[in-house]
């Protein structure tokens, strides 16, 4: 779209979990938005941020906690060609998660391989 | 008698942990908010937690389980699952309300 | 059995402003009194007639402002925290000079002396934050 | 060169801001340009035009205004989080049926769009948070 | 002052570091004004709550990190007879403390003491 | 090279501990706002951090040290202190700057 060209790595920075705070939301949000860039686009889940992709969310403006669910919205990211969802491995042993408990195809990455890829990055979006 | 509130991850924030330093025998312990992860099986702190079953009743609130995509059926056994009504009960119940902000 | 509510963050940022909306409702279902909710930190913009969420969201401002007018809920915002932070009503706007306000109906500006207050008045104190 | 800014925090309730203008003031010294300062989240709220700090404390609102004026700053504040938390210029405070603005002078709202340009067009971006 | 007769337990839970976020000076705040209501007032510092007591906290508006040092503040609790302050014997040790290090006086209690003083309050403020 | 940036106590949250586990050797790390209580001798991080100095540059901001009322004379040996105009130059000699929020 704009700046075409220079193609950028942005690295997204996930370590909040959802509902609890509005990071997870509007991180997304920026996503979204930052799609229509083409740039060169990695979203790496670490800590609580890995609570953001598990499945069966379940709450809307009326019932539960009554805030919205937004969790559907990963699920679109494929749309917009963004694929690359890292979550940290250790991160999903302490607790107890697999990547079939969460809501999109992810690659589990171990320290040296997350390391890795934030050295590889030229912009790091922190939420 | 005591409720302590907690609302934040154990894995996030030391809060769940003071709780746990300072409640006394028989208090009342609410896991709600992002407070509800400390409560699940499989998780880093479930030994925590089981071990805070002894001398603590410990209470999880479902609409922010159920919100996070999480089970009450992978809620740690004798843990006490409740919604906003008991949440209110439990502060009628107990003198006093202390939140681990 | 007589309540009071405090808030100490804003609506959106953090769960805190909903999950107490979500207590008040329920204890007022089950017959308690709300003596008084209580905004205070970043808490008092809770109380800005100006938010426009998506329309697909929760109005926290809104169903705050809908149940105090139903159950004639007494929501008082911190003016000192209010100040630091932009929130105004028409008479704090004139005194401090500024062309406009923004406190949504439902909600009054005063001191901390009306948090003690609800602390004393009321059976019990629940605290919502981060 | 060429530097960007997010903030992600509100004013006085976060030391975010206070440390973004700290480093943004520092690098404009040593000769950096800033390409652009975004605020986001309840960043936003650092744009209050209807903020009135204690008069001993710094006025936070007021020192970005004037940094932004003595060094052409672009201080954009996205329009998604602002709307949520009732941040308003003149424009949208009219399309959305509202009876007052409150943005100060030198920010200006705009979509997300501007912070991903900031991070492709700066050489370094900066992120100032909880 | 107001509400005559009545006299409550009130704690103030404190719990943070100061400058990083507000609540250490709007806890302050609401010390104060409280002072006036004749309650039984205490104030536990646990955490990074026993910061906010630090000597020789140095900034102001113009210099520093640019915000105002409220630190002097604690000195003038005494003169609201504010007198009953705590701090946590644990969060001492693990951060390498003493009470010569604080800005007034203040009674060390393990945690078991401090687990009782938080038994026995009527309204716990926490922030 | 990277500039991590953490800006919270260790006590408080797990950022610092994360930062060192994904740095990379011979990256930086600078300590600021709530950070700096790290960067102190006598707490329970310091073994922590002078283990962290055998693969990182660590810095820390003074002003936000002076705030707090901490000196830098109990800045663990090996952390230098860096002012304002330090960040904005370690910011400029790295190629991404990564904060942990």
């Amino acid at each position: 779209m704009e700046d075409e060209g220079v193609v950028k790595k942005f690295l997204y920075l996930n370590r909040k979990a959802p509902y609890g705070s509005i990071y997870a939301l509007e991180s997304l949000e920026v996503v979204l938005i930052g799609a229509a860039f083409d740039q060169d686009v990695s979203l790496a889940f670490i800590d609580d941020g890995v609570y953001q992709l598990k499945k069966n969310q379940q709450t809307s403006v009326t019932s539960g906690i009554g805030v919205k669910d937004f969790s559907k919205t990963y699920r679109a990211l494929e749309g917009y060609d963004v694929e690359k969802l890292y979550v940290d491995k250790k991160t999903m042993e302490e607790r107890g998660l697999s990547t079939d408990d969460l809501l999109v195809p992810v690659e589990v990455l171990d320290d040296a391989q997350m390391a890795e890829l934030m050295e590889q990055q030229d912009v790091v979006l922190s939420f | 008698m005591l409720l302590h509130t907690v609302n934040k991850s154990p894995f996030d924030r030391n809060s769940l942990e003071n709780c746990l330093r300072f409640a006394q025998k028989g208090h009342s312990i609410l896991l709600f908010e992002d407070g509800i992860y400390g409560a699940l099986t499989g998780t880093r702190f479930e030994t925590l937690l089981k071990g805070a079953l002894k001398s603590y009743n410990i209470y999880v609130l479902v609409p922010d389980i159920q919100a996070r995509g999480m089970r009450t059926e992978n809620v740690i056994d004798g843990i006490k699952s409740t919604d906003y009504a008991g949440f209110v009960d439990l502060v009628a119940e107990n003198k006093t309300v202390q939140a681990w902000l | 059995m007589k309540f009071a509510i405090l808030v100490n963050e804003g609506p959106y940022q953090h769960q805190a402003s909903d999950s107490a909306y979500q207590f008040t409702q329920a204890a007022l279902k089950k017959g308690h009194e709300i003596f008084r909710v209580f905004f205070y930190h970043d808490g008092v913009n809770n109380a800005s007639r100006l938010t426009v969420p998506p329309q697909d969201d929760r109005h926290i401002v809104n169903r705050w402002s809908e149940l105090a007018k139903a159950h004639n809920l007494d929501l008082v915002v911190c003016i000192a925290a209010a100040q630091r932070r932009g929130m105004l009503d028409e008479n704090e706007a004139k005194r401090n000079g500024k062309d406009a306000n923004n406190i949504a109906e439902g909600f009054r500006i005063s001191g901390l002396g009306q948090l003690i207050e609800a602390g004393i008045q009321s059976e019990r104190l629940v605290v919502f934050g981060d």
